[in-house]
């Protein structure tokens, strides 16, 4: 029990680390990584709370997809990064202390007040042969058949947006077209003019 | 856990009928786009307008008896459900019939805004469906990502882009903070399922700080949705800088979808905690009353002013809901469908007087509107009286309702303030109406637009004056939706 | 053994640092969205960890759709990005200022 | 009987409407013929009324015409109260008012403005007769705002001039200042008694002797007093006393028959006559009383004094009038209210006569009116200087003329009087005989005696006046001269107003008078035995001594009492207060309440400053849409920290 | 057979027709200009019957009708005049037409529209007077202000945005405060029926609410000092049809509001407050009575002038408190409610007559300064006599209506006491000065410019509108009896309903 209390502080060191440093970090590649540590962590802690398909969910689809499509459109647009690094906003003496008030309000309710005393309960222990998968997976296809197919749509539509927003022919370019030239025929490419031998006056 | 059966899970299905014909139809749709060329590209429109017309035929044939949950408890069918779908598809049509030539006009004619367009309205119907935590919360994803990309569907417009990325950032923003709260309510009462949560804060958990600590993340991503202040920086931005059919689609339609956000969430879910939501909403509503109808009066963009003014309908609507009442939320579901009604109408204006160039969409656009057109002009005149909330339209039985309701639990210091703000928002409407009745035209170009436009732009406007003479019907149905 | 209250006070300390994120910098906008990337990944602990210690899975697959939907979510983020800085040739916070007032 | 009465009023306001609206159609002829017809008919029919109450004792008629309204159960009739005041009263007016119709042929022969001016003297003499036959207060209060406005158009009558058009403002606006005062009055007799009717009252004058008036919540006063005082305020104002008769001078901007019959005859008699009316209520206020004797007296004495440094023909006889209508007031102050009826009868005689003549001067010497450039015109107008003659002397109380017996009754009867301020009174009215004779005979002798003064052009057009002139002097000389003998035994002290005048035993001087009278004869002897007859005689050496014999004398006066000159040419600095502190006061006022009251504080500060307060929070508070998404998230932030901090707080 | 719903007729008829009018077009304004004529003309004789079928006997509302109309909200389309009513109704029509022919040749710019909204303002302003129902008196109330917003500024003068603007807010911002009393009433009384008003008892916190809720409506509409500066703005930009209408009905709305609302709604508040209006009301005499004087458009003159015998309708209707606790006796009280009713009706003919007669100078000359003329009697003799008639009814000349009301509430008010008399009294006064120093100033003295010396005297036209005003003026100014029986009976019933205390429990 020690061991894992430990384990669980030291990610947490970790965790809030880097997402301090995701936020404060003056290079969004740097940010970006940062983020991916973020998501190593809670995956760990995710599994130490017996959440196994989530914490490797969120490796497999966050680090794995998310975050290298982050990576991509960092370095795709090609941002100059000398100009990005700058400093926090000029009004952020303020805006620290309301981040801070919002910490206070958070652990004042959290901590101090345990949600009002609910946050005290133990964690149940699991049932013998307790799978997260399984359970999830029939919850997910039973119950939530419905939300399921939500977010399939949800993801259609992602997909149908990302295409009509980046999708463009733009018109200067002259790109090869295969079948054109292959079903090109000796005529069109070459023209016979019939001309006068000399110019009259 | 282990005893299921799907069908348990599936019963019901007749109920989403709706739903699933919206969600083929757009899907086909999508398929269909492919097949028409650029040229009959109104086609998709055609097809979309009609897809909403028969789930509205659809919904309307819903048989409701009392609220009925179904898909494993996470969709609800009731008589608010049915309402609000109706006026939703509805109004997506009309605003879809106001876009084609707009959108011809600057050759963003594309069958993805539609598809776009159908799939948010989906969204909706789920939002106004949900009956889960779960639901809601997929259901205002589903809107929200169409309306951030439909946002930004002028691709070649930087306005349109900014302010999408605005939209995107805060909306973001707002549904991280929903689901915060909808965590702590769910870590509170134990439950995804809004009955079970209205059951255990019934159940003694009313006055639980961890639960009013999750409402109050809750309030800010619905102050969001309806553009509450101080959630409501993205409203005048992104009604500015999208294109002004996106303009018309986000003005409209999805307030009915933050209204059924707010009533799931709030009166379904948490009514057990009214006392203290309601309070949270008394100062987003004076406030959006005030900063709506003050900050407008400095515009010149029409578009950023009915943005304005959205904001300060927004504390009127939440008058109604902060009440706690039946009748309070009759009022607030009047004022939503009413103001619905005309802000579709008042976008659709600008989108009728715009043409190949000219956005239409600055307040001396409208100048001496009435030389060109009296027609039209009456027409817009109508709209921004309703807005101002003046009988004999609509928006005055709207104003009306709501004052009632605080009147009815005795916050009669509210309802002066409310007054008073509307005083304020007058100016503005006036200042319209002024343009066009007491100014001289600068520009004699001739309002043409489809007929088919034109029309129901025109009936849009006599609705306006017809339910302001008659409302009782109307009342009616929000009587019998919230009962 | 972990209670509920470290768990919920590490995804405290990760909203709340997600959120001053939103506001604090000034920096590109890809910031903002990882931003909002962490935020959730904050609430999904809250969910996880209710779960977790209500013996209820609900939690655990509500945080799967925030998965799907916070995947969907960036795509269209940077998709808007993308078209942004075509647009401005800048996808800095601070030169999203065209519309105000 | 009614129909007599409705007759005499209707036909000249039939007259007038005729001639006023359909004067176009009718011509010059017509009008001039049916105003008078009109009022011939009213002054025969006025005639016959008068016989019949005097002569058959035909019984007080007191009846409703029609019913004007009935408001919480007070009925307002228009009605006639006829008695033997109201029957005299009926007698002079249509008779004046006749001659006038006459007169106003020859004099306004040439002015385009025939037909509606015939149109306006008809209109005037219904107004008067139904101020005269009114039987209520609400009538009473209708004719005399009706003849002032007549007297107003009259006044005005050539619009042209601004100097008229500044007088009938001026003079309807004095008035109204009367008026005031007196619906006031009324408004108090309807409190007290609960009607308007001179009869309900009367016989109800002790509820309001008994009722006292709260000013203050401390401080009351007598309601009889206050009622009276309020009323003779009315009476101020229409009979021109001081402090209200600044408009009578500057009214003789209207055509002379005007004056005659308006301005000297008859509407500034009104006063007169309602306070003679009113005498049931005055008789009960000895403080009322005395106030309308002071007043008077001022009036009489101080009046006179400005007709000696007038130089205008009409303006002297104006002054005069003014003197005279003091005369009679102070009368009423000693509750003598027979007597001064009694002079307002005679004085309307000569006065007229007086105008009239003046008028047919002023036609000969081609509508010049300064008496300095007269002079001579004895053997140019003769009927005209005899008969002005007449006039002249019954206005300083020549023995045996009509002015003599009514003017020396008077006086006499003031003498009498016990109430405070009767001796100042007397000595006021003793001291204007010499005052009257004085400017009366300057008047005279400036315009018909002496060297001629007038340029030879006007010299060689003078001749007397046609006969439509002369013919209605004549007709008023008749009883200017003979009158007093006749009338002085009934009027004063044969019972003639018992019924309509009352007079309490302590204050009937006439009374006491009536037991020392022996007939007319003996009166007009033992007048010889009084101050004012040789005061009067004094008055017109010195008017021939000063102004005939040895003008520089005159001037040497003048220099001598420069400063007392001064103060009589600018009659007293009443004009120059009215305009410069009253009139220009107010507008003064009203422009500084319009520009600071409404305009800065009311539509600047309040109305347009909320505006602006709007606009100006709208341009701060726009410029928090900064259009910075950090500062837009930062507020969504903030909104939430707020909510979460207000939980925390309240919990 | 449309005898059941006499008043119904007589509030659509002019909608429907000003519709039709609008339908017409600006293109054709010689057929709106009749069809117009035509309508108001009808609406004119229509309204004919509710004076010869009037009961003067009773008290009770009559020609009543009552249908539903929002069910949810318990509010009907229920309608009825009293004594008080009706002839504010016939005011109304008559006015009406004279306006429809006034403006016959002097407005050429969107003709259809003009009279359009003329039409449909008359319709909304009947409404208001029949209303029996709160929330239709409401609607009615406000959409009265936009054919006058409309009218104002289309066919107003150089500031006419300012000004139209200006009294928009003002009035709406009056009476959304008297909406959310209607609404508190409603919730107490559970429905919107004016008489269930009237019977609810309230304790007096809540009626001095509502009463000043009302008093936020109604004095801005009077208009009473201080809130009355948008009347002189508003009359000066009017087109002459506007102002008439502004002048002769819109602000009897207000008088109309505190008889039929404020005083029977809340005796006891009135009762408290009664000082405060007759204070503001005897401001209104005095103040804007000097006010007036330092006027230099004709215009202004004119409109505060209005304020200012707007006082007496205000001071008549709540003098009749301290008549009570002055005299201890009800005595008094009905006569000073009569006079201000006759003096709202008096005053709609003068003012709406004054700014005709304006209007006629202005069509000629197209200057409403007072010194841009001076001598008009040269050139338009008749014109002359009629402007120096309206201007002696405006200084309450007797014989003319202006003198009735005046003269009634004056008496009234001395009993309550005798410094309102007084003060009411100084009207006498400066009631005479201002206008008749506007008369010298403008129609007396010599020609005073080339303009004023081409001025050409009335048209038929305009000699009919102002002779069927001059014959109305006379009229109630030598008989006022037919009115004050029509009205007797309701004044005597008003006069119980204020004096009964509703103080519940």
């Amino acid at each position: 029990m020690m061991f894992e209390t430990i384990l669980f502080f030291a990610f947490s060191a970790v965790l809030v680390g880097a997402a301090l440093g995701v936020i404060l970090s003056r290079n969004p590649v740097y940010s970006a990584l940062l983020l991916v540590l973020c998501f190593f962590n809670s995956a760990v802690i995710w599994l130490m709370l017996d959440a196994e398909f989530l914490g490797i969910v969120l490796v497999l689809v966050y680090v794995g997809a998310v975050m290298v499509l982050f990576l991509f459109v960092v370095m795709m647009l090609d941002v100059n990064l000398e100009e990005l690094r700058k400093g926090l906003a000029g009004y952020w003496p303020l805006a620290a202390a309301v981040a801070g008030l919002m910490v206070f309000a958070i652990l004042n309710v959290v901590v101090a007040k345990h949600l009002g005393g609910l946050a005290l309960r133990a964690a149940p222990s699991l049932p013998a042969g307790y799978s997260n998968t399984r359970v999830l997976g029939e919850a997910l296809f039973t119950r939530y058949a419905y939300p399921a197919q939500l977010a399939a749509v949800i993801l259609l539509v992602a997909s149908i947006a990302a295409i009509v927003l980046t999708l463009r022919h733009r018109t200067g370019l002259k790109p090869q077209n295969v079948g054109e030239q292959v079903k090109v025929s000796a005529k069109d490419r070459v023209r016979l003019v019939k001309m006068a031998p000399e110019k009259r006056p | 856990m282990n005893a299921f059966s799907v069908a348990a899970f599936t019963s019901g299905l007749n109920l989403a009928t709706p739903e699933i014909f919206l969600a083929l139809a757009g899907c086909a749709i999508l398929l269909l786009d492919l097949l028409i060329g650029d040229s009959r590209r109104h086609w998709t429109a055609a097809l979309s307008i009609a897809a909403l017309l028969v789930t509205a035929v659809l919904a309307g044939g819903v048989e409701v008896n009392g609220p009925v949950t179904a898909l494993g408890g996470m969709f609800l069918v009731d008589a608010m459900s049915q309402a609000l779908k109706i006026v939703a598809l509805v109004i997506v049509a009309v605003a879809f019939v106001y876009s084609v030539e707009y959108m011809r006009h600057r050759g963003i004619l594309k069958g993805e805004y539609f598809v776009l367009g159908l799939f948010a309205t989906l969204g909706i119907l789920v939002l106004i469906s949900a009956a889960s935590l779960v639901t809601v919360y997929l259901g205002l994803e589903l809107l929200s990502l169409c309306l951030y990309a439909m946002v930004a569907f002028d691709r070649d417009s930087g306005r349109s882009a900014e302010s999408a990325i605005k939209y995107f950032v805060l909306g973001s923003l707002a549904s991280g903070t929903l689901l915060y709260g909808m965590s702590i309510i769910y870590g509170v009462t134990g439950s995804l399922d809004l009955g079970s949560i209205a059951a255990a804060v019934q159940g003694g958990l009313a006055t639980n700080i961890g639960l009013l600590f999750g409402i109050a993340f809750v309030i800010v991503a619905i102050g969001f949705k309806f553009g509450a202040v101080p959630f409501h920086m993205w409203i005048p931005d992104v009604y500015e800088g999208s294109p002004t059919c996106v303009t018309l689609f986000v003005g409209s339609a999805p307030k009915i979808a933050a209204f059924a956000l707010a009533m799931r969430l709030l009166v379904d879910g948490l009514g057990g905690a009214q006392v203290d939501w309601g309070q949270m909403l008394v100062v987003l509503s004076v406030l959006s009353m005030a900063i709506g109808n003050v900050v407008a009066i400095a515009q010149t963009n029409l578009k950023r002013m009915l943005g304005y003014s959205t904001i300060s309908h927004v504390g009127y609507i939440l008058l109604g809901i902060l009440a706690g009442t039946s009748q309070g939320y009759q009022s607030a579901m009047f004022y939503t469908i009413t103001y619905v009604i005309v802000a579709a109408g008042s976008f659709g204006m600008i989108l009728l007087l715009s043409r190949h160039g000219f956005e239409a969409d600055r307040i001396e656009d409208f100048k001496g509107l009435n030389a060109r057109s009296p027609w039209f002009a009456g027409m817009m005149a109508i709209f921004m009286f309703s807005l101002a909330g003046l009988p004999p339209f609509i928006g005055f039985w709207a104003k009306l309702g709501v004052i009632q309701a605080v009147l009815g639990i005795n916050a009669v210091w509210l309802a002066v303030v409310a007054v008073l703000f509307s005083v304020v928002g007058a100016y503005y409407y006036l200042r319209v109406v002024k343009m066009m009745y007491f100014d001289e035209p600068v520009d004699a170009a001739r309002i043409d637009g489809s007929p088919l436009m034109r029309a129901v732009l025109s009936a849009n406007a006599l609705l306006v004056l017809l339910l302001g003479i008659a409302p009782g019907a109307l009342f009616v149905v929000c009587a019998h939706a919230l009962p | 053994m972990i209670t509920l209250t470290e768990v919920l006070t590490l995804s405290g300390l990760l909203f709340s640092i997600a959120v001053a994120g939103v506001f604090l910098n000034r920096k590109n906008v890809i910031l903002l969205l990882m931003c909002i990337e962490l935020m959730l990944l904050a609430v999904n602990f809250n969910f996880v960890a209710f779960s977790r210690f209500l013996g209820d899975i609900n939690g655990q697959i509500f945080v799967f759709f925030i998965l799907t939907v916070a995947a969907a979510e960036a795509a269209i983020g940077l998709a808007i990005l993308v078209v942004l800085f075509r647009e401005r040739r800048s996808i800095d916070v601070e030169d999203l200022d065209s519309l105000q007032g | 009987m009614e129909s007599i009465y409705l007759t005499i009023v209707l036909a000249p306001l039939v007259a007038a409407i005729l001639a006023g609206i359909g004067g176009r159609a009718i011509g010059r002829i017509g009008a001039q013929s049916v105003t008078i017809l009109g009022v011939a008919t009213s002054f025969a029919l006025s005639a016959l009324v008068l016989k019949r109450m005097v002569f058959d004792g035909a019984p007080t008629f007191d009846a409703p015409v029609y019913t004007w309204l009935v408001s919480d159960g007070v009925t307002m009739q228009v009605g006639f109260l006829i008695d033997h005041l109201s029957a005299l009263m009926m007698v002079v007016v249509t008779f004046v008012s006749l001659m006038v119709h006459i007169y106003t042929i020859g004099y306004m022969h040439d002015d385009p403005g025939y037909q509606r001016f015939f149109s306006y003297i008809s209109l005037f003499t219904f107004s008067m007769l139904m101020l005269v036959m009114a039987n209520n207060f609400m009538q009473l209060f209708f004719g005399w705002e009706a003849v002032g406005v007549v007297s107003y158009l009259l006044i005005g009558f050539w619009y042209t001039r601004p100097s008229a058009i500044f007088a009938n403002m001026k003079a309807f606006l004095v008035n109204r200042v009367g008026d005031f005062g007196f619906v006031l009055g009324i408004a108090a007799v309807l409190y007290y008694t609960g009607s308007l009717d001179y009869s309900t009252v009367f016989a109800h004058a002790h509820a309001i002797a008994a009722a006292r008036v709260q000013i203050t919540p401390t401080i009351s006063w007598s309601a009889i007093s206050f009622t009276c005082i309020c009323l003779f305020i009315g009476a101020m104002g229409k009979s021109a006393q001081m402090p209200l008769h600044v408009w009578l001078p500057d009214s003789m901007e209207g055509p002379t028959p005007i004056s005659a019959l308006i301005h000297a005859a008859t509407m500034v008699t009104a006063g007169i006559f309602m306070v003679a009316r009113m005498s049931p209520l005055f008789e009960l206020s000895n403080t009322a009383l005395s106030t309308v004797l002071v007043i008077g007296a001022t009036t009489s004495f101080f009046m006179g004094l400005l007709g000696v440094v007038a130089n205008d023909i009409k303006r002297v006889i104006a002054y005069s009038t003014l003197s005279q209508l003091g005369y009679m007031t102070a009368a009423l102050g000693a509750s003598a209210y027979a007597s001064a009826i009694f002079h307002l009868m005679t004085h309307a005689f000569f006065k007229a006569l007086l105008f009239l003549a003046a008028g047919s001067v002023i036609i000969a010497m081609h509508h010049e009116q300064d008496m300095r450039k007269m002079g001579g015109l004895r053997k140019y107008m003769p009927i005209t200087y005899w008969t002005c003659l007449v006039g002249s002397l019954a206005l300083i109380g020549f023995p045996g003329t009509a002015g003599f017996f009514s003017k020396d009754a008077l006086i006499e009867a003031i003498g009498r009087s016990q109430l405070p301020g009767a001796g100042y009174a007397y000595a006021c009215v003793t001291a204007g005989a010499f005052v009257t004779a004085l400017y009366t005979f300057r008047m005279f002798f400036m315009t018909f005696h002496g060297e001629e003064r007038m340029d030879h052009h006007t010299r060689d057009h003078l001749h007397e006046s046609p006969w439509v002139v002369t013919l209605p002097l004549v007709l008023l000389a008749i009883p200017s001269a003979v009158v007093g003998w006749f009338a002085i035994r009934p009027l004063l002290f044969g019972n003639f107003f018992a019924g309509a005048i009352q007079v309490a035993p302590t204050h009937d001087v006439l009374g006491a008078m009536g037991t020392e009278f022996h007939g007319p004869t003996a009166f007009l002897l033992s007048a010889f035995g009084g101050l004012p007859i040789w005061l009067a005689a004094a008055g017109v050496v010195c008017a021939w001594l000063f102004f005939l014999k040895r003008p520089e004398l005159a001037d040497a006066v003048e220099r001598r009492f420069h400063g007392l000159y001064r103060v009589l040419v600018a009659k007293y600095g009443f004009d120059w207060f009215n305009e410069n502190v009253l009139a220009a006061g107010a507008r003064r006022l009203g422009s500084g309440l319009w520009r600071f009251g409404d305009q800065d504080v009311i539509d600047g500060a309040l109305v347009n400053g909320s505006a602006r307060t709007v606009g100006w929070f709208s341009s701060v508070i726009r410029t928090v849409q900064s259009g910075y998404l950090y500062h837009y998230a930062f507020a969504m932030i903030l909104g939430l920290a707020s909510l979460l901090m207000w939980l925390l707080w309240r919990t | 057979m449309f005898s059941g719903h006499l008043l119904s007729i007589l509030i659509w008829l002019p909608i429907v027709g000003g519709f039709a009018v609008l339908a017409v077009g600006n293109d054709n304004p010689s057929t709106a200009r009749w069809a117009s004529l035509l309508v108001s003309v009808a609406t004119l004789a229509a309204s004919v019957p509710l004076f010869t079928r009037f009961d003067p006997h009773t008290a009770a509302m009559q020609f009543v009708e009552r249908s539903a109309w929002i069910p949810s909200v318990n509010a009907h389309f229920a309608l009825g005049i009293d004594g008080i009513a009706m002839p504010l109704i016939l005011l109304t029509t008559f006015t009406t037409v004279l306006v429809v022919i006034a403006g016959w040749g002097s407005v050429q710019k969107r003709v259809a529209q003009y009279f359009g909204a003329f039409l449909i303002l008359e319709g909304a302003m009947i409404g208001v007077f029949c209303a029996l129902d709160a929330l239709l008196f409401y609607v009615f109330w406000e959409v009265m202000l936009i054919p006058m917003f409309i009218i104002i500024g289309v066919w107003g003068g150089p500031r006419r945005v300012y000004a139209t603007i200006k009294f928009f807010l003002y009035t709406f911002l009056g009476s959304l405060l008297m909406l959310v009393a209607l609404i508190y009433l409603h919730l107490k009384s559970g429905s919107y029926d004016l008489a269930a008003f009237q019977r609810l008892p309230l304790s007096l916190t809540e009626q001095t609410m509502i009463f000043l809720a009302f008093f936020a409506a109604f004095a801005v509409k009077v208009p009473m000092w201080p809130v009355h500066t948008w009347l002189p703005d508003a009359h000066v930009e009017a087109p002459t049809g506007g102002s008439v209408i502004l002048a002769a009905i819109m602000l009897k709305m207000g008088g109309y509001g505190f008889l039929r609302l404020s005083l029977p709604i809340t005796p006891d508040a009135s009762r408290e407050l009664a000082w405060l209006i007759i204070a503001l009301s005897l401001i209104a005499v005095v103040y804007i009575g000097f006010v007036a004087l330092a006027q230099k458009d004709m215009k202004k003159l004119i409109a505060y002038s209005s304020i200012a015998h707007m006082g007496f309708v205000t001071l008549g209707a709540f003098v009749g408190y301290k008549i009570l606790a002055s005299t201890g006796s009800q005595t008094g009280i009905a006569m000073a409610l009569d006079g201000s009713v006759v003096q709202m009706i008096s005053h709609g003919l003068i003012s709406g007559a004054l700014f005709l007669c304006v209007g006629v100078m202005y069509d000629r000359v197209h200057s409403r300064e007072i010194d841009a003329y001076g001598g008009v009697v040269n050139t338009m003799p008749i014109f002359a006599s009629f402007m120096v008639l309206f201007a002696l009814a405006n200084a309450g000349l007797p014989g003319t209506s202006g003198f009735v009301g005046e003269f009634l509430v004056i008496l009234a008010s001395f009993k309550g006491n005798v410094w309102y008399a007084f003060f009411a009294a100084v009207t006498l006064i400066l009631g005479a000065a201002y206008t008749l120093w506007l008369v010298k100033r403008v129609i007396f003295g010599p020609v005073a410019n080339e303009k004023v010396a081409a001025m050409k005297d009335l048209d038929g036209r305009e000699f009919l509108v102002l002779g069927v005003l001059a014959i109305a003026v006379l009229f109630v100014g030598l008989w006022p009896a037919p009115l004050l029986e029509a009205m007797h009976a309701s004044t005597q019933h008003l006069t119980q309903q204020l004096l009964v205390s509703k103080i519940g429990p």
